[in-house]
């Protein structure tokens, strides 16, 4: 697998970006100066949920990057560098539950529907046009903003705005899969329909999955940074990338460093991913291999 | 199929969509909140009396698929509910601040969609060549950004340090907005004839509507590259090849009205995503648009205001989509309009 | 033609003589002169040679305004021609002699199908308004790149008998490439075998399918199942294809010859002329005549 | 007579729905088969020859029950397939088997050859995977590959091999009638002839029962016992292989023989090119369905359709010019 992303240059670095992401995810408690502490506290809602706490120290607020805090430090003088590194745990969670859910939900909607076609598959093609003709950034503020504010509300939007996509993308697949004569011949040799589905039909449509799961990580990932800037993430003070902005965003004029860093951070996670998307679509397409 | 037959199917087809958006909002604004009323009355801080006026006005205490045929009685009667912020009705917010965003997207799409259009004709001749590298580095550099941190920067850059285009807003201050006959100030000052606003407003287009449009323009470039490369291998390309054709009409003839059929599909859908990034693209260039007033709304808790904004927008998206499904019939022949 | 881009296909080495002037050395616009006027080609698949875009009438007078309608209208001054008043006028005539080009392939009612876009019309009616377009300008050869092998027997018969017909009232050459020896027998005055890159044996159709030298040409004759013969078992060629990447030393064909000697794995065989109209490329052609001929006693 | 009958169709009818107008309603049918009669013997190979779209295709699916008929009824080894129970109607399904056209999307990229062979024993019967081993490596050599072959992807073949695959996989349960369904078309000829030769070889071996279908002629002379050709969704002439090669009768039958290129050269003949094209079935011409294209259609061909009726022993046509005779 690994020599075919050698022949492209473009997706050798989303590979290597990606890898050092999740890296920095890993080691975060080893990489920053600064650490936050977890307190539990109650909501709006009356439940209760972890929070994320970063200490406050107004003699060092909007310190310029230099040899101590590498990208400045914030209002409230904490240290930009550090949030900017645990915001990596924060985002990498979002993007990929909201994404593999999505993926599962699609996948066995839009193959059952696209398999056994009919009145099912009728059903969930109108449901998800009714989906799709909303903008799907303003769908996924409405439902934010009904849920309220907290992470977990995002990736609850996030996953209703996005199942559908998955869903449409299997159908097609599978409606072409079926066509594909192995299909008959595993009828002929008496395999029932859930085996033909999960065995045959399935498989053999994952490859362009793969490739807008990859695409799809980086788009979720700016959407909810989006969502979050205009305040439907997470709580005020927490080490989030898009909220970092929003808050920055007060004080660019001053401190441009405030927002600037966590949205390169934003910029070099999703460029890893769409060019580690493209690199897989180059392998996995024939068309485009010429 | 006639494609009179094809234009009442569309049409009749837009109602089950219609009615299922306005199941998805109600199912948004009445379903999901742990308590619509306190949703609606503005977070759990509003005052038990207002809550229970609301819970009334709602009719939340029926059951839901009354409560249904209220929401719907309400949208037939474009009545939206009230602005808790702005203290009037919704529609009336969303008709001013219709025409800014309006004015808005159209400019986006115009700097975005020949740009991409011309970028990616140019990436897939010289393909492998540096321009191709240097517009597909562009190109993925243009989806892969956060569409707000951009109009930071941009303006952070070019109006605060080298302070050549203007800050934020629509006109200069001390300028008054030309006569509203469109409400889009650049062709009601070519109407009045106001030169002092029609320069003004243009001015201050640049920088939100490129801003606006960069992402679809790099997403255009990117399918008109992928959709001319796949046209230039096909067969038909090679016919006019072995007519003894040039290369340049060829390809100006041949394969560029074959590549296009797709990516003009895209540019309708990008509507969408432009109304979207309005919202994000307008609170930061304090542009008076209805993304503007979504934003104020969320972080306000303008619940009504949020939901009204949805709805008209998912309307305006679902017609957009219907022209280009129309359109698309004209360019491409194939189109058996419909037929299965 | 010089058809196959650059890269990644490339003449390496070589000549291509047509009317005695070398192809190879043409500039672009010289060939873009000659392709479509002096040498056409017509492809395998009808469905998708033709542009789904545009109404076949218009594709056909294309070639018609780019090469005839006007001497001087060359690749040259085509952009110049688009601004001429004269243009809608041209067209108009263009496009009527379209229609007599569809008449000319026996399409029944030539005015409606010059209005109608490719999707529209069948494999076979698609497949003659090529010829109808590469035959517009009376080319002097014309290269029909397995022109039916898409088509049902009976439509296939339609058009080669067109193909004949036509070329019996035009003059025109053609170099037809298929691999149905049928159509061959049919239509070819003289056939070149090919295998694996090379030209095997070449001559006068009637030698090549009575008389075959080369033991692959032999082979592949006796593989084919024929109406007109009752046969118990077809004859097979071991092995397969060779890939042209890697391809066997010497002669391509060696490890499937049953007639392969030592020389056959070093030297790649000339083609040499056995006799008149009658080329072959094997070193033991005369070794495969005789175990023809001693087939041929051995029935008797 | 009826005991070596091992397939027997009869008055079968396939037509698809296509839906139309704005509110997709069903208006019209492709008559894929419409109403064909005929039986197989048991170990001959029937052949079923026709044009692209004439249903032949469609026809093979209908008899091993892939799609059901839309009216008429199948007899397999005796028994109506209409009228027994789902699990009978599964078993017996297994003594039917086919083999496609297309080499390479008839094979799932993602199993290898073990699994491929290995799948229809390991739903149907319950063995051990080492029985299954064995049995697959006997059905690889019965084919012509070996064991080096079973641990390797489809996309390794080339399309003879991945057609020999194809045949294993379907002689895995020990059927009794096969279809095949073009399985040269998409091969060259020196390959063909090896698949053929193979077909042969393994119907003296398993005592198979064929239907070929195919539009080559050549091959269905070669390699038949009896033919059907097929247009239009109907038979339209059925004989014996010999007898249809020495005397046609239909004039749609004329043509097709007339329409193929000999390779031999000393054979010089002029096409006898039949006008048009083939009919759409969504719309065929009433009456006989080939009578537009007919050089000898007389008044009654555009009214009534010609039954299909045996002319001589074992030659049956559908045809007017014969009907009268008889």
């Amino acid at each position: 697998m690994l020599h075919l992303f050698r022949r492209s240059l473009l997706s050798m670095i989303g590979l290597i970006l990606i890898l050092f992401i999740i890296f920095i995810a890993i080691f975060a408690p080893y990489l920053a100066i600064q650490h936050p502490t977890y307190v539990e506290v109650s909501t709006e809602q009356g439940t209760r949920r972890i929070e994320e706490r970063w200490d406050i120290n107004f003699q060092d607020k909007f310190i310029p990057p230099n040899s101590e805090h590498y990208f400045g430090t914030d209002d409230f003088g904490r240290d930009i560098y550090s949030m900017v590194i645990y915001g990596t745990q924060i985002s990498l969670k979002i993007c990929l539950m909201v994404v593999f859910s999505a993926t599962i939900i699609g996948i066995i909607l839009g193959g059952i529907a696209g398999y056994f076609g009919g009145k099912i598959d009728e059903i969930l093609m109108r449901v998800t046009d009714v989906f799709l003709s909303i903008p799907y950034l303003i769908l996924a503020i409405a439902v934010a903003a009904a849920l309220g504010r907290s992470i977990e509300n995002i990736m609850m939007a996030l996953v209703l705005v996005w199942w559908p996509q998955y869903a449409r993308l299997l159908r097609g697949q599978v409606l072409s899969i079926r066509e594909n004569q192995y299909v008959e011949a595993a009828r002929s040799i008496g395999a029932n329909n859930w085996r033909i589905l999960f065995r045959h039909v399935i498989p053999n449509s994952f490859a362009p999955l793969l490739v807008q799961i990859t695409l799809d990580l980086g788009a979720v990932l700016l959407v909810a940074a989006g969502l979050s800037f205009i305040g439907l993430g997470a709580p005020p003070g927490t080490a989030e990338w898009g909220l970092m902005i929003s808050s920055g965003r007060m004080h660019m004029f001053h401190s441009w460093w405030y927002a600037t860093f966590p949205g390169l951070a934003i910029v070099i996670t999703v460029l890893g991913f769409n060019l580690l998307g493209d690199g897989i679509r180059d392998i996995t397409d024939p068309k485009l291999r010429r | 199929m006639k494609t009179w037959e094809y234009i009442v199917r569309r049409l009749l087809l837009l109602i089950p969509v219609l009615i299922g958006v306005t199941i998805i909002t109600f199912v948004i604004s009445h379903v999901i909140p742990a308590d619509p009323a306190i949703a609606f009355a503005g977070g759990p801080k509003a005052q038990p009396e207002t809550i229970e006026r609301i819970r009334e006005e709602l009719h939340l205490n029926e059951p839901l698929l009354v409560q249904y045929f209220y929401y719907l009685n309400d949208l037939l009667h474009l009545n939206f509910g009230k602005s808790y912020l702005e203290s009037r009705p919704v529609l009336e917010s969303i008709t001013q601040y219709f025409p800014a965003t309006f004015e808005l997207t159209i400019f986006a799409m115009l700097i975005s969609v020949p740009l991409g259009i011309l970028g990616g004709i140019i990436s897939a001749i010289r393909r492998n060549k540096l321009s191709d590298h240097i517009t597909r580095i562009i190109a993925i550099l243009g989806y892969s950004m956060p569409i707000f941190w951009l109009a930071l920067m941009l303006q952070y850059l070019l109006a605060y340090q080298f302070p050549i285009l203007p800050l934020e807003g629509r006109l200069s201050i001390g300028l008054i907005a030309p006569q509203s006959i469109t409400g889009l100030y650049v062709i009601d000052s070519i109407l009045t004839g106001n030169i002092n606003t029609l320069s003004a407003s243009l001015y201050h287009l640049i920088l939100p509507s490129f801003t606006l449009g960069f992402a679809t323009m790099a997403l255009l470039l990117r399918m008109t590259r992928s959709s001319m490369l796949e046209v230039m291998g096909m067969d038909y390309v090679r016919t006019a090849r072995a007519k003894g054709l040039s290369e340049r009409v060829v390809i100006m003839k041949h394969a560029l009205r074959n590549a296009l059929i797709p990516t003009i599909t895209v540019s309708g859908l990008q509507f969408g995503a432009l109304l979207g990034g309005a919202v994000l693209t307008e609170s930061i260039f304090n542009w008076p648009g209805m993304g503007r007033f979504a934003a104020n709304a969320v972080m306000g808790l303008d619940f009504n205001s949020v939901m009204g904004f949805t709805i008209i927008v998912a309307i305006i998206y679902v017609i957009a989509n219907l022209i280009v499904d129309l359109l698309y019939a004209v360019i491409d022949p194939r189109v058996k309009l419909g037929g299965e | 033609m010089r058809l196959i881009p650059d890269p990644p296909g490339k003449i390496i080495d070589g000549e291509i003589k047509f009317k005695d002037e070398d192809l190879i050395k043409k500039t672009d616009l010289e060939l873009q002169n000659i392709r479509g006027n002096e040498i056409s080609m017509i492809f395998q698949e009808p469905m998708t040679a033709l542009n789904p875009v545009f109404k076949i009438g218009d594709q056909i007078a294309e070639v018609i305004i780019l090469h005839e309608s006007n001497p001087k209208l060359n690749n040259k001054n085509y952009r110049f021609y688009n601004k001429r008043k004269i243009r809608k006028k041209m067209e108009k005539q263009a496009f009527e002699k379209a229609i007599e080009a569809l008449k000319m392939v026996n399409i029944p009612d030539a005015e409606k199908v010059a209005n109608q876009y490719p999707h529209e019309c069948s494999g076979g009616m698609r497949q003659r308004a090529m010829i109808a377009m590469m035959l517009a300008c009376d080319p002097d050869l014309l290269i029909a790149d397995e022109p039916t092998t898409a088509l049902d027997v009976t439509v296939q018969a339609q058009i080669l008998a067109l193909m004949k017909d036509l070329q019996k009232r035009k003059g025109t050459a053609i170099w037809l490439i298929t691999h149905n020896l049928g159509i061959i027998a049919e239509m070819c005055d003289r056939v070149g075998v090919m295998y694996a890159g090379y030209i095997v044996e070449m001559g006068s159709t009637e030698l090549i399918f009575d008389n075959p030298d080369h033991p692959y040409t032999r082979g592949l004759i006796g593989s084919i199942p024929k109406i007109t013969e009752d046969i118990d078992e077809l004859e097979i060629i071991p092995g397969n294809v060779p890939n042209l990447i890697e391809p066997p030393s010497g002669c391509r064909f060696h490890p499937r010859c049953k007639f392969c000697k030592q020389i056959c794995k070093e030297k790649p065989p000339e083609l040499i002329e056995v006799e008149k109209n009658h080329y072959v490329a094997c070193h033991r052609y005369k070794e495969v005549k005789y175990s023809e001929l001693v087939d041929f006693l051995k029935k008797k | 007579m009826e005991k070596d009958q091992i397939i027997k169709a009869k008055n079968i009818k396939e037509y698809f729905p296509i839906r139309k107008g704005i509110f997709s309603t069903v208006k019209e049918y492709v008559k894929a088969v419409d109403n064909v009669n005929f039986y197989i013997k048991k170990g001959e190979t029937f052949g079923l020859v026709g044009e692209s779209g004439c249903g032949k295709t469609t026809l093979g699916r209908t008899l091993i029950q892939l799609i059901p008929p839309t009216s008429g009824t199948v007899c397999f080894m005796g028994k109506n397939l209409s009228e027994i129970s789902k699990s009978e109607l599964r078993k017996l399904r297994l003594h039917m088997q086919i083999v496609f056209q297309d080499p390479s999307s008839s094979l799932n990229p993602r199993m290898t050859v073990k699994q491929i062979i290995g799948e229809p024993l390991k739903i149907n019967k319950k063995i051990k995977n080492e029985e299954i081993n064995k049995k697959v490596l006997l059905l690889l050599k019965t084919v012509g590959l070996d064991e080096q072959h079973m641990y390797r992807f489809p996309h390794e073949f080339s399309g003879g091999q991945k057609q020999r695959i194809g045949v294993a996989r379907a002689l895995a349960l020990n059927p009794d009638f096969i279809v095949l369904d073009e399985p040269t078309s998409a091969l060259d000829v020196s390959v063909q002839a090896k698949i053929l030769n193979l077909f042969k070889d393994l119907q003296k071996k398993f005592n198979l029962t064929y239907l070929f279908i195919t539009h080559d002629l050549s091959v269905i002379k070669y390699i038949s016992d009896r033919v059907a050709v097929m247009y239009a969704g109907k038979i339209v002439e059925l004989s014996t292989t010999k007898e249809l090669f020495k005397k046609q009768l239909h004039p749609y039958s004329i043509a097709l023989l007339c329409c193929i290129p000999i390779p031999d050269p000393k054979i010089k003949k002029e096409f006898i090119v039949i006008k048009g094209e083939v009919p759409s079935l969504i719309n065929p011409p009433p009456g006989c369905k080939f009578h537009p294209r007919c050089p000898k259609r007389i008044s009654i061909c555009k009214k009534i359709e010609p039954e299909l009726i045996e002319i001589k022993k074992e030659h049956f046509v559908a045809c007017h010019l014969y009907q009268k005779k008889v």
